[in-house]
């Protein structure tokens, strides 16, 4: 479980100063996929780094039942270690944690098999693909065993193709492991498409503006899911919190993509 | 203050020394067993200067150094415990045929040193033994020293210079005494015999700690460098050889070279006019106390 | 930061520093290691006097010919090198064989070409300084950014152009890191310089000092040279940001998010 | 393997014009002899006990000095860059020691310890410890924010945190430094023996000035040549394996 | 006027030889507005720097009718001159061309102006953000003056509110300047939004696969246009061609981006 209470983060300095989250209370069951959707620059990844204990708050307060918490960052290439090898990358974690060599070595085999990359062991990050990239980061973030899984725009930099891929990839480790998933994006259709619930925020001064819940069914995929009239009515209605679009336009629940 | 105290076993001893041929005779008499006959092994360090030695006897890494003279006077005079143990070597004293001169060069028209009047000198050190001398010479001819210019030049770069007309005279000790000379230049002035008759150029010392520290090692070392100098005085040729086993000098030079006299006694006298002349140039800042400094 | 945790932080430990220095030293004596009461006497005595204009100005002067010389030659000849990638691998054993030879072992030879005045001394010191330049240039003109060599080409700026707007300014952080250790190195050299074929400057009164067992004067020198060094390096440090103030601006502004 | 043969052709040229140039009497053969004459002569010295000692002398007070002043800059850069507190107690006094030019301990470490390899050392210690401090601190000081926020939120304690994080990327900035440190090291060790007179090369050389033997000297000054050269050679092979990671060593981008 | 014909690229080098092109005939008209779509890897970027003169091809031939071309990379980052003020980037090659000053500056306004930048002519390149600085180099391409305009990828970077704006301003400059445009992408969607015609590359070794004409109104707008039925066909004609997936499926016409 993950609770959010009365978050406010000012950043002071420079001769500076930038309120970059107001007000944020929300809370995310345990075992519970939610995603935060909100405008560029609206403090998604400050609210991130709050609650992964990376910054501390101006006010308010972060509680996080279980323990650990990873972390899967926007930028991948420099995530990683780039002096590692893969298996290295994953294991590091784990090793500063102490674990047995055995039981390590057995997560991190089981973790990159999990993510497809049971044969990239020896490889250096930079000689795969973005996408086998943020992969590894997300095989981390698995073998870590986290109870609370933290993602920012994980698959910002990624293209289309291994986006879908990365998505549908995620959806099934969290159907598999039970974690509390927080996944932060900007982008409206990834938001309805991963999540039980979509926290929407606004932009700064940033505040919850909605708090949807996806009824759609658990098992998705990327063809008939998107196709879903459901889909498109959700999407639209949060669409129409976001943009400064007339918002009449949006709730006709055109199915065009918006957030692109 | 003895790197060596097991009894019985030689005393090992540091000594530092330049290598040119001023200290033929510490390596002639070593190479005679001067030093192991008296239960001294000699270890024979070359450093650039006296400068850099007189800190290290000082400091007891070295327990006998050499210097010349007035590097010596300075010192003392600053107030460095520092005691003469022998001589170290003298001019020839014949004027026109020392082992350092005041030369030009062939085509000059400077003929005697008090024709330098304004014109440039190049010095291996300034404020030192050299350029005193110099100006005993220009003094001597009747010229006025103080117009006189110096530049500091290391040995080895002045006859390069002097034939290239950047000094208007050099003022060498062999090897580059034979250097010039080959190139046609001209002797104008024997300095060092000019300031005062067997000038002592140079001597051996130690730390006054030392003195009193281990009396009987000064002793031994200075039996064994006296009979050295003495020996070295009485056989010239051994003394050429031993030349050219510690320096690069070419055999063929070696064989023309003007060797210094190597008298075992310092001439007190002598070197009372130079710690006067070095008073008067501003190179100490208060009359030197010899009998503090000479044995 | 307020400001008196700014001068804390900047003259703090400066501050312990000397004052240990101070009264470790007080009534030393040794007289090779004088007190720094001592020192700062001499230091009074020795420099602030005619010496400033005799023996500091010259020297400083033949280090700003020297390093700008070298700048001149070492930016020049390293724009070329580094272009050409024949010349690069024909150049680079022998330049750095050359650049591995000490410059004091050089005097000597430079003596006999260029006499003994102010021209050799300058010479040397550009002989020690040019490397880190040449180098250095070479190693940031071969670092040009392929898309924007590409962008150069697509919109046809050539030749003079594409050197003063590209590759000069490409290669510039690159550039003034090798001007910085050149001005290091040029220091050094200014002081080695002097102790050959001079009678006069900075280098060559402190080995004076030393040959004439004028320990405080001459600690004082090894102040005064000190204090070069760290006035030359900020004012480099001024230059530089000026230069470099868009480079130092992307830095800092990566660093912010 | 064909830039090894541009570069041997390079140093071809060099020789010959070593050699033409006193030959033609461009430059007076007094003062530059043949190359030919000075390897000869080189020849004979390498014969010769005297001058693999003064050889191993430089060596020893190189390596020895350039060892402590990377482990002196390494320890001290890491440790230092990596508490911010310290960092910028110390930042004002590093920027005012590092510009004392090495040289100005001249005449302080011969009066302090003599002619010997200490004072030598002394100075190759400070000369090259500075380049490696400030590389390691440049390096420290560049640690990717995004991975330093990995490693707090994956946990990595202090410890960890210097060894998989500040470490290998100060790595490329202290190899930098030490090559550097490497060049500087050498200069200083040769120019400390030929102006103090400790043992090595650089008194041979001096040795060989003050006795006017001009192509010994050159053959002592091209052996130092060619040890600065396989220095260089050496660090850049040893970069080469401890940064098979680095950008600049996975792919060299062609021009 | 642009003319490829039997163009074939093989990089030849450090051991690797890459057939990025095989053979690749096409023409795109004057003033035509052409799409380049391909899978990642397909020799795109080859393709571009071949017609930009910037890379020999290995046969065929490349005709330009008309000078001079400009090129806006996909990496904005590394193609203004970071050096360089905003309106120094976009003046450089007109100095360069020797144009009077007067008329430079005149050029470097209205381009500035046309992007949206007016005001930003003193910043520098790094101070703005990644749409921005595209921007920046689209104003550098129109100040320019060129008949033959090349984008290779260049919103690939930039988050998805301004790649849409972006978009929508590259069909306004094309509209009003006229020049040749040749467009590469990855992206399916953007291609049928933007171009009159979508030239579609196989996956290597590379040819074109299909030239399909764009039908779509003139004026186009994000939101009706994208909710175009005709957009969605044409869209799944492309997609079929790319995708490995079963065609059926996506012959449906559904509206779903399979494209991300
Ligand atoms: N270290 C910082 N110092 C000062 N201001 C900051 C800092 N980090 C972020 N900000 C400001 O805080 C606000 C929120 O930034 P944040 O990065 O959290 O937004 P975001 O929602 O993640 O945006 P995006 O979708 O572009 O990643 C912005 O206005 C930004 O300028
Ligand atoms: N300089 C090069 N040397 C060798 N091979 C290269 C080079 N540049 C590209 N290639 C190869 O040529 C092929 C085509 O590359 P290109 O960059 O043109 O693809 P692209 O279609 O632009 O891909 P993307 O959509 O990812 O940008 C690839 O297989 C690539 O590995
Ligand atoms: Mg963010
Ligand atoms: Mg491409």
């Amino acid at each position: 479980m993950l609770e959010v209470q009365g978050l406010r983060k000012v950043y002071d300095g420079h001769g500076r100063r930038v309120e970059a989250i107001a007000d944020l209370t929300f809370t995310v069951g345990g075992g519970e996929f939610a995603c935060v959707v909100g405008p560029s620059g609206c403090g998604k990844t400050t609210l991130l780094r709050c609650i992964a204990g990376l910054l501390p708050p101006t006010s308010g307060q972060v509680r996080v039942a279980g323990e650990p918490i990873a972390v899967v960052f926007q930028e991948y290439g420099r995530s990683l270690f780039p002096w590692l090898r893969v298996a290295q990358n994953v294991e590091l974690p784990l090793k500063a944690a102490k674990m047995p060599r055995a039981q390590r070595q057995r997560q991190v085999d089981e973790a990159l098999a999990a993510v497809g990359l049971a044969d990239a062991h020896d490889a250096y990050p930079w000689q795969l693909s973005g996408g086998m990239q943020q992969r590894v980061a997300i095989a981390r973030a698995i073998a870590y065993g986290p109870s609370v899984l933290l993602m920012d725009e994980p698959f910002a930099a990624v293209d289309a193709q291994t986006r879908a891929d990365l998505e549908d990839l995620i959806r099934s480790v969290w159907q598999r492991l039970g974690v509390t998933l927080l996944f932060v994006t900007h982008d409206i259709d990834e938001s309805v498409y991963l999540g039980q619930r979509v926290i929407v925020l606004s932009s700064a001064p940033t505040r919850v503006v909605e708090n949807i819940v996806i009824d759609l069914p658990g098992e998705r995929d990327q063809l008939t899911t998107r196709a879903d009239p459901r889909f498109a009515e959700l999407r639209a209605r949060i669409y129409a919190h976001i943009k400064k679009l007339p918002s009449q336009r949006a709730e006709h629940g055109s199915t065009h993509d918006l957030s692109r | 203050n003895t790197p060596n105290t097991t009894p019985g076993a030689p005393d090992t001893v540091n000594v530092g020394v330049i290598a040119i041929l001023d200290v033929a005779p510490i390596y002639l008499g070593k190479s005679k067993d001067f030093f192991t006959k008296r239960n001294i092994n000699l270890n024979l360090i070359q450093a650039t200067g006296g400068a850099a030695i007189v800190p290290a006897v000082v400091s007891g890494q070295y327990q006998f150094g050499f210097s010349n003279m007035v590097s010596l006077l300075i010192a003392s005079s600053n107030g460095l415990p520092l005691k003469v143990v022998c001589n170290g070597n003298n001019s020839t004293g014949v004027d026109g045929s020392d082992f350092a001169a005041l030369m030009v060069k062939a085509d000059s028209p400077i003929k005697t040193a008090a024709d330098l009047a304004g014109k440039t000198v190049a010095a291996n050190t300034l404020k030192n033994i050299v350029d005193t001398s110099v100006r005993a010479s220009v003094r001597k001819a009747g010229g006025d020293p103080k117009s006189v210019k110096f530049v500091e030049l290391p040995f080895p770069q002045q006859p390069a210079q002097l034939q290239s007309g950047q000094v208007d005279a050099v003022f060498v000790v062999e090897p580059f005494q034979q250097a010039v000379l080959a190139q046609g230049g001209r002797k104008i002035a024997s300095s060092y015999v000019d300031v005062a008759p067997n000038l002592v150029v140079a001597s051996y010392f130690t730390s006054q700690q030392m003195l009193s520290g281990n009396p009987d090692l000064v002793k031994r070392f200075t039996e064994a460098m006296k009979e050295s100098l003495a020996y070295a005085d009485s056989h010239p040729d051994e003394a050429r050889q031993i030349i050219g086993t510690y320096t690069q000098i070419a055999p063929e030079v070696i064989a023309k070279m003007t060797l210094p006299k190597w008298p075992a006694d310092v001439n007190r006298p002598a070197v009372q006019t130079l710690a006067d002349l070095a008073l008067g140039d501003g190179l100490l800042a208060k009359a030197a106390d010899l009998n503090a400094l000479l044995p | 930061m307020t400001l008196a945790r700014r001068i804390v932080t900047l003259l703090g430990l400066p501050v312990v520093l000397v004052a240990t220095w101070w009264f470790l030293s007080a009534g030393s004596t040794d007289f090779y290691r004088p007190s720094l009461q001592r020192i700062v006497t001499a230091f009074q005595q020795t420099w602030f006097s005619e010496r400033l204009v005799v023996d500091v100005l010259p020297s400083v002067a033949r280090l700003a010919v020297g390093y700008l010389i070298a700048l001149v030659i070492g930016i020049a000849l390293g724009m070329m090198i580094g272009a050409n990638r024949w010349l690069r691998a024909l150049c680079e054993p022998v330049l750095e064989f050359l650049r591995a030879i000490p410059p004091p072992v050089l005097v000597p030879i430079i003596m006999l070409v260029a006499g003994i005045g102010n021209t050799t001394k300058v010479i040397v010191i550009v002989s020690g300084c040019v490397w880190p330049v040449l180098l250095n240039t070479v190693e940031g003109v071969r670092g040009v950014d392929e898309v924007l060599a590409d962008t150069c080409r697509s919109y046809r700026i050539t030749g003079l152009n594409r050197w003063r707007h590209l590759v000069l300014r490409s290669a510039s952080p690159q550039i003034v890191t090798g001007a910085r250790q050149g001005l290091s190195v040029g220091i050094i050299l200014m002081v080695i310089s002097e102790l050959f074929a001079a009678s006069s400057g900075l280098g060559f009164t402190i080995v004076q000092f030393q040959r004439g067992f004028q320990i405080p004067e001459m600690w004082s020198g090894v102040l005064v040279l000190g204090l070069i060094g760290v006035v030359l390096a900020q004012l480099f440090t001024i230059a530089e940001r000026r230069i470099l103030a868009w480079y130092h601006g992307i830095r800092s502004s990566q660093r912010e998010w | 393997m064909s830039r090894a043969l541009w570069g041997l052709a390079g140093l071809a040229i060099f020789a010959a014009l070593g050699e033409a140039l006193p030959r033609l009497g461009l430059i007076s053969p007094l003062y530059a002899p043949p190359l030919s004459r000075i390897l000869s002569l080189l020849g004979d010295q390498v014969q010769q006990p005297r001058f693999w000692t003064a050889t191993v002398d430089t060596l020893k007070t190189w390596a020895l000095g350039l060892l402590i002043a990377v482990v002196a800059g390494v320890v001290l850069g890491v440790a230092i860059g990596a508490v911010p507190v310290l960092r910028a107690a110390t930042a004002s006094t590093i920027e005012f020691l590092r510009p004392i030019p090495s040289v100005a301990l001249i005449p302080l470490v011969s009066l302090l310890y003599g002619a010997t390899i200490t004072s030598t050392l002394v100075l190759v210690v400070y000369a090259s410890f500075w380049q490696v401090l400030v590389q390691v601190l440049h390096g420290v000081a560049d640690v990717d924010p995004v991975a330093h926020d990995t490693a707090r939120a994956y946990r990595l304690g202090r410890w960890a945190r210097v060894r998989y994080l500040f470490w290998p990327t100060a790595l490329p900035y202290a190899v930098t430094g030490v090559r550097l440190a490497a060049s500087v090291a050498l200069i200083l060790a040769i120019t400390g023996e030929l102006l103090i007179g400790s043992p090595g090369l650089g008194r041979e050389i001096g040795n060989a000035q003050d006795s006017g033997a001009v192509p010994q000297m050159y053959a002592l000054v091209i052996v130092t040549g060619l040890i600065g050269l396989a220095a260089n050679l050496f660090a850049r092979m040893a970069e080469r394996r401890v940064l098979a990671w680095h950008p600049a060593i996975r792919g060299e981008v062609p021009v």
